[in-house]
Parts: C-alpha cells; structure tokens; sequence
C-alpha cells in the first residue's frame, strides 16, 4: 500500500533522520510513502485571529495541490504540520464564507472543500497497522530501555484536533510498550517545550527543557523519544541546564532500532545528544553497527 | 481574433494620452512624447529595467508586466516603477557552503512567506517564484537554483510581496552556491589548464602567428569539422552543418574594390 | 446597559479583543484555571487570567504586557477553561492588535546569522507568524 | 486588423505554403555558396558595402578612415562642455575609473581589485544601470578550448579565418589563451553554465568554429554571467554611479586621460571625477540605426566611448565593419530588429521565402546570410511584407521540434519562446518573420593585449575595443572578449595607477578637438556624444517647447 506524503519544511532541512527512519520503518511495515509534488510550507501555527485569512491559505492551499494530483489522504511527520493542517481542514469545512474567500484567491483548478483527510503517522501505526503487527517485526525487544514519551503540544490540543486523549495520551506509551521498552510517565509530557521562543528567547526554552528533563531523569528514563521536529530541536540543543541530558529521538528511530534495521537509515548519529553510547551499553546495537 | 482601433487612449500616471495602436507600453510612452531615462533597458524583455504597474479597463486587478514586452491596450492605465528597492546580504562566495540554512542566514524573511502567490502571479518571466522560495525555505538549494533560473531581477515580485521577501537575491545566491558547490567541476577544462602550463599551447598558438596569410588560408580552408555530438544525424539540414561551411577570405579581395 | 470602562471611554481594546478572538471575554468568571496549568507563567508579567480582566476594563497595559508575546499557543488553557472561552485565542487578538498598530515584535534583520544557521524553518516559520504583522 | 494566432490573414496564406513545402525540406538542404557567389552577393547586398553609406573622417586621429556616415557624424559632432567648466571641485578622487557597467567594466572591476587596489578606490560608472547592457542579452553562449579534441590553437584559426584574416595577432593570441582560465574563474564564481553529470560542460558549435565550444547557460548566457559578475561587485563593495554617463574624459597637464565628467541623467548636475588610470567600457553603437536598421542592442549603445576615446586621440579600426544579424524579428512590429539568437538556425530551422521555398544554406556566415535575406526581399521581391511595411523572410521555426522532439523549442531556447509568446505568436507552431538586424560593432579603439590605448592613462575593454575580431566576430567570442580584455585591462589599470599621479585636470583636448573640426571646415550644430536615442513620437516632438522650468 501507499500513502501521499507530505513531508514539510523541517524534515528536509534539519530532521532528515526521521524521515530516513520512517521510511525504512513503514518500508518494513510494507506501506509507502509518495511524497507530493509541489508543495509549500503548511505555515507552522494555525493563525487564531478570527479575520486573518491570508494566514490559512498556505495550508489550503497544500490541500488544494494534493486534490490536483489526485490524493485523498495525506502522510504526515511533523506534529506541527499536521496541527496546522488538521486545523485549517476544520475551517473549511466549517466557515463557508471564509473557505470561499480563500478559494477565489488562491485559483486553484478545482475549489478544495476540506475533502482530504490528514493522517499523523502515529495514527497510522496505531490504527491502520496496529500494535500487534508492530511487535511482529520486533527483532531486539528493547528490554531494560526506560522511555520517557514526550507529546507536547500540537499532537494532542486543541482537543478535537488532537490524535490522543489530550490530557492522558497513551500512543506514544502503548507503542513503546509494544517495542519492550518501559514507559515513565509525567504530567510534564503534554506540555510546551518553549517552541518558536527558540529563535529569540531561547532562555525561556532552555528553562522549559531543563524542567522536563529533569523530570524525566527523576523518574528514571533512558531516553526521550517524540515526534516533533522542532520539539526535538528544543530538547536536543538545549539541555544544557541539565546534568546528564538525556538522548532525544524520534519514536521511529526506536522502532528501527528494534526491528532490527540497518543504522545508516535511522541517522542515530545525527543528534546532539548522542544515543548511541547507551544504545551500546544495553546492547540494543552492536559496536560494528554503531561504527557506520 | 484581434480587432484594435488605429489609435487608442491611455493613461500616463494618471494622464490620458492617445497613442497609435500596436505599440509596445514602452513604446507608446515614447510615443506620447516622453523621453525615458529611467523604466528603459535592454527593451528586449532581458534587462528588467522597465516593470510596470497597470490596471485594465473593466477589471478590478492591478497587473505587472515589462513594458518592453508587452503591448499597450485601450483604457490601459499605467505607471512604470523605476526601482524597487531590493536589500541584498552581502557574502563571500567562497564561506557559503551549502547548508539547510545557509539561505536562511543571509534571508530569514523567507520564513514569513505565507504562501499567497503573488509573486508567481506578478512575475513576468512566468517563473514560479513561490516555489522557489519555498524551496529556499526547505534548504532545497538544488530546486532552488533550477527554478529560479530565467529570473531577470525586475523585482516586481519584491514589490507586490506580503512578507517583504526579496526574491531575486535569494534565487542569486542558491544559483551561485549550486553552481559552485554542487555541480561537479568540469575534469577537462581542469586538464586543458594543466596542459597549458607546460607551454605547449602557447608554442602551438605563436606558431600559427608566424605564418602569412596564405599559409594560414590554406589551414583554415583544410580544417576539420567536428560533427554535431547528439543531433539526428539522419536528417540532412542538420548534416549540413558538420561539414566546412565557414567563411574564408572573400572580404580581403571585396574590400579591394571597396577602397 | 452601562459599561464600565478604567479610561471612563468606550471600550475599543474589549471590542477589538472580542471581534478577532470570537470569545466572549464577559464569560470569565476569573477562577485562574488557565493561570494555573499555563506552562509559561513563570515567564510572564500579567497572568492569562489578568489579562483578561484588564481587556474588559479597556487598559491598555494589556497590549504592553510581555505575556501576550509569551504565549506560545499551546492550547492548554482552552483545554481547561471551565467556562469553554479559548484563552489562546485572546491572546492572539492581542497580538494581532498590538501588530497592526506597531511595526514588528521582532527584527528579523537583526537576528544574529550564528542562531539563523542552527535554526530549524519551522522555528522561524512560527516566530513570524506570531511576532509580525 | 484582424490577427489569427498572431498573424494577419496574408501571412496566413504565405505559412500555409511554408507548411507545403516543409516535407520535403525535412528531408534536404541546399549547398552552402562558393566564394564567388558569396563575393558577388556581398558587395551587391551587404549594407558595409553600399560607399554612398559612408564617407572618410574629417579630422582626428584616424583621419581618412571610410567608415558608416551615422558614426563619422557623431565622431565629428560638437562636445557637450567646453574647456571652461569648473574642475576644481572634485567629486570622485579614485585610482580606476571604469566608464561603462556592462560585463567588461564589472570585470575590469573586479581584477583591478584582485591585483590589490582598495575596492572603494575603484568607481564604475554607467549611464543606465549596473548590468544594462549587450552583455546581458547575449544569448548563445561563450566560446573556449577546454575540450580534448580542441585546442587554443585551433580556436586561434577559426577566430582569425572568421575575421577575414583581418584581426590583430597578438589580441586573438590573449583571447584565445586566456578562454579556459576565464571559464575557470566562472565556474568558481558559481555561473550556472549546462553541464553534463560529470560536471564537464555542454559545449555547442557556432557558425564558424570547427570544434563545438560553445558554453551556455540556456539561451540566457549573457545575462548568466552579468548577473553574477555584478553580485560579485556587490559583494566587494565596488561603488557604482548610475544613471551618470561619462560625457567628456578629462585629461592632465601632461596629456594623460586622468577622469571624466559625468552627467547626472535626473539632475542634468555634472560631477568631476579625477583617476589615476581610466578604462573605458562602454559598449557598442547598435541604437544609431545605421541605415535605419533596427538592432538587437539595449537602449544605451549610442557609441559614446568611441566619442569620448576619439576627442583625447585614441586611434580607431575596423570600424567600417558593422556586424548585422541575419535573424532579427520583422513581425509582430513590437518584436521589431530583437535578436533571434543563431542557435534557432543551428537546431535546424531554415529560412524560407514567401512561397515556402529554401533559398539560401542556413548557416552561411553572418555576413552572407543578411545579405541574402536582403536580396530575397528587396531584389527577388520574394519577401513577406508586414502591415508596417518591413519585409523579411520565415525562419520555419516548427522544424526545431519536429528534428528533435516536441518541447525542444521550450526547454533549450526559452527566451525565444517566452517573447513570441508574449506577442501572440507560437513558435512552436508557426514560422516567425525575420530581417537582419544591427549587431555589433567588429571594430573600435586601438589598444594592445592588455587594453592600453596609444594615450597615456586610457584602457579599453568590450564591444568598443577594436582589433581582436577584424571585420567580422564570430559567436560566442564577444562574451568572451570582454572578460578576457576585461580581465587585462583592469590587471593593466591597477598597476599604473599605482605608479601614476594625475596632475592638473584640464579640458584643452575639447578646444583642440573644436579646432580641428573646425580647421577641417566642419560646421554643425550636432552635439556627441549621444548618451540616449530619439524615439519620441514625431507629433509629440514637433509640438514641444524646450522651455527651462
């Protein structure tokens, strides 16, 4: 099976790594990504302001493109991307006015009606592939990992946009689980890492990230794993608050850990923080391996 | 089907003026009498010197297009933008390796770019300027480079751009780094260099000085033709022009007659 | 009705704020749930909940306030509002105000290449969103 | 008038036999012309060749010398400022003026800078913009020796062969020998030129090279390589004046060029600039219309330099040879005398007469084909007039797709597709009129291999030097002229500015100038040089009152 894929900003210029996995990861899972023609940034945040319609229309028009190619449903990565576009959805199909308006402008061959839908790729995993087919092609069960799952914000707010529970989410921890790992759990997962503050208030971040790592330590976590790039930006950059930082990577680089796949594909070395001594230590990847 | 009245009137800045039918904008602002100094070029839709503003009669639209290249219509109203003020980073050729961000470093405000368009829609070159951009945005220098390629620095999308981007410096500055950094350099001008350290070709080339005139005739008239690499060879008209078909020195003895 | 202003003026901050949030600010019954959960609190001078009490009195320290600048959208406040008002969307009208009256919040020409050349887009993409008009 | 796809209902009925007659030509060529029929058919047809159209300079240091009478005109026109103007208020103080912000200047530029002198002690001047210029719209490409079968040798004959064995040794030597390291610094300056996988370039043959070296960067070549040679400027900080012709050079107390007077375009304000060494780079003559030809040219090629460079007594050659492009637009009128680039012919396109018939080989050198378009339309009556009266012949351009597939046109000559389309005409589809068009100018200013002039303190690079392609340049050797004299005469420039101190500016050589005109019994009241052309309207002009406000 394929699915269309949009892939977004970040993954091509700063988070190759979670792409690479994902692909190798799916690839395993027999699904394939085809990544759309001509697409642009969805535009990160959904703009708030009742009346700010030039805001909406780079995501719309994102639809607008994968409805000339064809597509129905669309793959994506980033959390924020997938916020964003899942909330731009939501207005068309509920504001006809301002969809109508956004339609005149961007004169599109064919008016976009908030007919596709969009898909997180923890969505798919959970609920087109499943945990048990997951576990199948669990080579290295990840025993004695203790993971701290890290959601944040977009993946789960506002609530009727969100893939999981907002205020008790389990997918990121069911998916572990189904890898071998242990979970720690905390309030502090669901909140903000201190986000776009990076660029000119990194201050703030760096207090944000510091708390939740250190959070994470307290209850006993190996390694953070997410699936935001820019989340994963925050906490892989800034920990330097924090004694003994904690590695960051995204969730697929796991699965891939665990199912065995080759470790050029996962990108394990391009982190800040690097996991692979600890991945080592446990045994989870072999010295040779982690030489590539 | 065209069917245009032999003169027809437009509006200078605000001003009516009749002008004959047919003319380019540049064109017909001459034709009204005046004498450009500034919006004047290559006239030959190369240059960008001449953007230009312009509404239709019966359309609510403002239009851009290069005066040069575009032709004067009735209930035209129109103005000519001497200059859009596009602030370009300087930089050393020479530290830009390609990074996902090094467009980025050298133009942030591509990251405001909401995607509206506008600049596709401006452009006179009928480049897809948004998608370069946003290709810019991904770090995708490559893309970035091809699509930006006819680009002819008018600046007109500059202009017309909700988030302030300056276009055409960033498709500059992804060309360049494309050209330099990521396409392989040439191995035989790198060998032709070397050769021509050992002074072989310059013996080759002072030998050829010293000849007379006849001599050099005789060798130019006994050159060989290196035949068209990639063409259909099966076609004759394209044949043709593998063969010597090259002047020679008819104008030596024509000019005899003409002193 | 009579409406009560600090100013003693109509109140156009309060109608401004409604018009581009959609929420009825009136709804707010100041139990300081969104204070409580907001992850940025420690960053901010005026607390969400006082920032809305100031709206509907019209001072206009409001739009001065760093708070509104603070909020990074995270939506946890809407998540837990008792009284369903989407405090996110307050603060984005304040922005929006504040931006449509002033240049930008923040500089991009100044922003130092050493961050741009480490940043990722999507940093950048949002910052703007948020801090320019 | 009624227009179908671009094309007046007469027209129509001419395309409709080129379409008859186009199988057969799928199928054959006609032989190119023996000397003697070219011989025959320049003299009779090539506009250098009609002696009523030129006359012998007055006066000056190429006097004597038979050359087109719009120039010798202008050459013997009256300066615009005389001895009496204010120097003592110098503006600009620099060690390299250059005059002219084409590609030779910006070269010139940028080597002067290389061989060590301060970037802001090197001021470019130009009378449009940085950039507007021929350089710019050069579409086919640049030529050097950089393949295994080619040589600088080699390069070397079919250069001089081209030039009728007329060009300056020592100056085709330098052009040739430097080409590969001129491509070898654009490439490290990051040109976009087509390459192949292996990074080797695309490399084409132009009308009279032997080997294919032709470098291109689509057909936008020129404006490829100004744009990035001005980016470079840019970078360096090299200061540029724009919209600020050179209207007179200034010379010293010791009869060395030492700067010019510029002319604000806007303000009409004049500024003095005072240099140790001048490098003039002013480009070509395209827009004095000799014989009312259209030309290819940009707005600002009036020929200035060859004025300025005359009046301090820099010798002049060549300048009898004006080069006309065999393939200008004739139709729509908009397009009229715009460049067609030769590669059009190169892909296989072949011109046809009004009854869709061959009647010349399409690739005859320049010369020869202008002529024989002429003599198609003006002799044979076998032309197609268009409703403005101009006449020309089809370039059957459909033929380009049908020989190497559908989309060739679109992909590999972009600019041609682009500007008929913006006209209502589609190359693709039908045949597009043309006319031979001004060009170039083959000749200009004496100067040796490294651009210095027989005057002390003046260099020349670019269309306005003279001597490299005698009385005919081939393609792809002018964009390659002004980089490699360029090159040489910024490298020259710096390095007697170093040495040179200009002393006392003066404008004597101006009284001396109006002295021999008048000496030679010159009496007129035009004035050179020309900075722009005339095209107001007639009705607009005969009705305008030139009252100072």
């Amino acid at each position: 099976m394929h699915i269309d894929y949009y892939p977004g900003c970040t993954i091509k210029a700063s988070a190759g790594q979670y792409e690479t996995s994902v692909r190798a990861v799916l690839a395993t899972l027999g699904i394939q990504m085809k990544e759309m023609e001509q697409w642009n940034c969805c535009g990160v945040v959904h703009s708030l302001a009742s009346d700010n319609l030039i805001r909406h229309i780079a995501p719309i028009r994102v639809f607008a493109r994968l409805q000339e190619q064809g597509g129905s449903e669309m793959l994506t990565l980033c959390d924020m991307c997938y916020n964003t576009l899942s909330q731009a959805n939501h207005l068309v199909r509920q504001n006809a006015r301002q969809r109508e308006s956004i339609n005149d402008f961007i004169e599109a061959e064919e008016d976009y009606d908030g007919e596709i839908h969009v898909l997180h790729l923890l969505q798919i995993l959970r609920d087109r592939v499943g945990y048990q087919t997951i576990k199948k092609h669990v080579r290295r069960a990840l025993q004695g990992l203790t993971v701290f799952p890290y959601y944040g914000c977009k993946l789960l707010r506002p609530g009727g946009m969100g893939i999981d529970d907002p205020e008790a989410p389990r997918v990121l921890r069911d998916l572990m689980h189904t890898l071998g790992a242990a979970v720690a759990d905390d309030p502090l997962q669901t909140q903000c890492c201190g986000s776009y503050h990076i660029v000119n208030h990194d201050e703030i971040v760096s207090r944000r990230v510091g708390k939740i790592a250190a959070r994470a330590l307290e209850r006993g976590a190996d390694v953070i794993v997410l699936s935001c790039p820019l989340c994963h930006f925050n906490l892989d950059t800034r920990q330097a608050l924090v004694d003994s930082p904690l590695p960051v990577l995204y969730f697929t680089q796991l699965m891939g850990v665990a199912f065995g796949l080759d470790l050029d594909v996962l990108g394990l070395n391009q982190h800040h923080i690097d996991p692979l001594m600890l991945l080592q230590q446990r045994g989870f990847v072999q010295e040779e391996e982690a030489l590539v | 089907m065209i069917d245009q009245p032999r003169e027809i009137n437009i509006q200078l800045m605000g001003k009516d003026y009749k002008v004959s039918s047919g003319l380019t904008i540049i064109a017909a602002i001459e034709y009204a009498g005046y004498k450009l100094v500034r919006g004047a070029g290559c006239r030959a839709g190369f240059c960008g010197a001449c953007p230009t503003l312009y509404r239709r009669a019966g359309s609510h639209k403002l239009y851009t297009a290069l005066a040069c290249q575009t032709l004067a219509e009735d209930g035209m109203c129109l103005v000519q933008v001497p200059f859009v003020p596009v602030v370009r980073r300087p930089y050393d050729i020479e530290e830009v390796a390609p990074s996902a961000n090094i467009i980025l470093q050298y133009y942030p405000e591509v990251a405001a770019c909401v995607s509206c368009n506008t600049c596709t829609r401006a452009c006179p070159q009928g480049i897809s300027v948004m998608d370069y951009i946003q290709t810019a945005l991904r770090g995708d220098i490559e893309q970035t480079a091809l699509l930006s390629f006819d680009c002819i620095s008018c600046g007109i999308c500059s202009s017309r751009c909700p988030a302030d981007i300056k276009h055409y410096p960033v498709g500059q500055l992804a060309r360049r780094i494309y050209s330099k950094y990521l396409l392989p350099r040439s191995s035989q001008l790198a060998d032709r260099l070397d050769e021509m350290e050992t002074e072989q070709c310059e013996v080759e080339v002072e030998t050829m000085m010293h000849l007379s005139t006849e001599e050099l005739r005789a060798r130019y008239e006994q050159r060989s033709f290196e035949t068209v690499a990639g063409r259909d060879q099966k076609h004759s008209a394209i044949q043709k022009w593998g063969t010597a078909v090259d002047p020679v020195d008819y104008r030596d003895e024509v000019e005899e007659v003409a002193y | 009705m009579i409406k009560i202003t600090a100013s003693g003026r109509p109140n156009e901050l309060l109608r401004k704020a409604a018009a581009l949030s959609g929420q009825d600010l009136f709804a707010c019954y100041q139990c300081g749930t969104c204070s409580a959960g907001c992850p940025m609190v420690a960053e901010m001078d005026l607390l969400p909940d006082q920032l809305i009490r100031h709206v509907l009195f019209g001072m206009s320290d409001a739009l001065e306030s760093t708070a509104i600048w603070v909020c990074a959208s995270c939506y946890l406040c809407d998540e837990r509002c008792p009284r369903g008002i989407d405090v996110s969307k307050i603060m984005e009208a304040l922005r929006q105000i504040w931006l449509r009256q002033n240049e930008d919040y923040v500089h991009v020409a100044q922003l130092p290449k050493e961050t741009l050349a480490e940043l990722p887009p999507i940093a950048l993409v949002a910052n703007f969103r948020k801090n320019t008009g | 008038m009624k227009l179908i796809r671009g094309y007046p209902e007469y027209m129509r009925k001419s395309i409709k036999q080129v379409e008859r007659t186009r199988p057969n030509r799928l199928e054959q060529s006609i032989p190119p012309m023996s000397l003697d029929e070219r011989k025959a058919l320049l003299t009779k047809f090539h506009p250098d060749f009609r002696e009523d159209q030129k006359r012998a300079l007055a006066c000056g240091p190429s006097k004597g010398m038979r050359i087109h009478r719009e120039l010798a005109d202008l050459l013997e026109a009256q300066p615009l400022v005389t001895s009496t103007l204010d120097l003592n208020q110098i503006d600009f103080d620099v060690d390299v003026l250059i005059i002219g912000g084409g590609g030779a200047g910006t070269v010139a530029a940028l080597w002067a800078m290389k061989e060590g002198i301060d970037p802001k002690r090197i001021l470019i001047v130009t009378k449009l913009r940085h950039g507007d210029s021929n350089s710019t719209m050069a579409q086919g490409g640049i030529q050097a020796a950089d393949r295994p079968n080619d040589s600088p040798a080699t390069h070397y004959l079919d250069v001089i062969g081209g030039g009728h064995f007329t060009n300056r040794a020592d100056l085709v030597k330098a052009l040739v020998m430097d080409a590969p390291s001129i491509i070898a610094w654009h490439e490290s300056l990051g040109m976009m030129y087509d390459k192949d996988a292996d990074g080797n370039f695309v490399e084409n043959p132009g009308g009279g090279t032997s080997r294919n070296r032709m470098h291109s960067a689509k057909d936008y070549t020129g404006l490829e390589i100004m744009r990035v040679l001005r980016d470079e400027a840019r970078n360096a900080g090299i200061p540029v004046v724009e919209f600020a012709p050179a209207i007179e050079l200034l010379m010293d107390d010791r009869g060395r060029v030492a700067g010019a007077v510029l002319l604000n375009l806007e303000t009409k304000k004049y500024r003095i600039v005072k240099a140790q060494a001048t490098i003039l780079t002013t480009g070509g003559l395209g827009r004095l219309h000799m014989q009312q030809f259209p030309t290819t040219n940009h707005y600002g090629a009036t020929g200035d330099g060859l004025v300025l460079a005359y009046r301090v007594g820099a010798e002049l050659i060549d300048l009898d040879a004006i080069q006309y492009h065999p393939t200008g637009a004739a139709f729509p009128a908009q397009m009229a005398g715009l460049l067609i680039t030769e590669k059009v012919r190169g892909m296989g396109a072949q011109p046809v007469n009004k009854d869709g018939e061959l009647f010349v080989f399409p690739l005859e050198p320049r010369d020869v084909e202008s002529s024989a378009f002429i003599r198609e339309c003006y002799e044979r009556e076998l032309g197609i007039e268009t409703p403005q009266g101009m006449r020309g012949v089809w370039l059957d351009s459909p033929m380009v797709d049908m020989l190497h597939g559908p989309g060739t046109i679109e992909a590999s000559l972009p600019a041609m597709f682009r500007m008929y389309q913006r006209f209502g005409v589609d190359m693709t589809r039908d045949p597009i009129l043309v006319f031979p068009t001004l060009h170039y100018q083959n000749g200009g200013v004496v100067a040796d291999e490294r651009g210095a002039t027989n005057v002390p303190g003046l260099y020349v690079a670019g269309e306005v030097m003279g001597g490299i392609h005698g009385k005919n340049r081939l393609m792809g050797n002018s964009l390659l002229d002004f980089n490699v004299f360029g090159r040489r005469a910024g490298i020259a420039a710096a390095n007697y500015a170093r040495q040179a101190i200009a002393g006392k500016l003066s404008l004597a050589h101006v009284e001396e100038y109006k002295r021999q005109l008048r000496d030679a019994g010159i009496d007129n009241d035009h004035a050179a040089p020309q900075i722009l052309p005339e095209y107001r309207g007639q009705e607009a002009l005969e009705r305008m009152l030139d009252i100072p406000i």
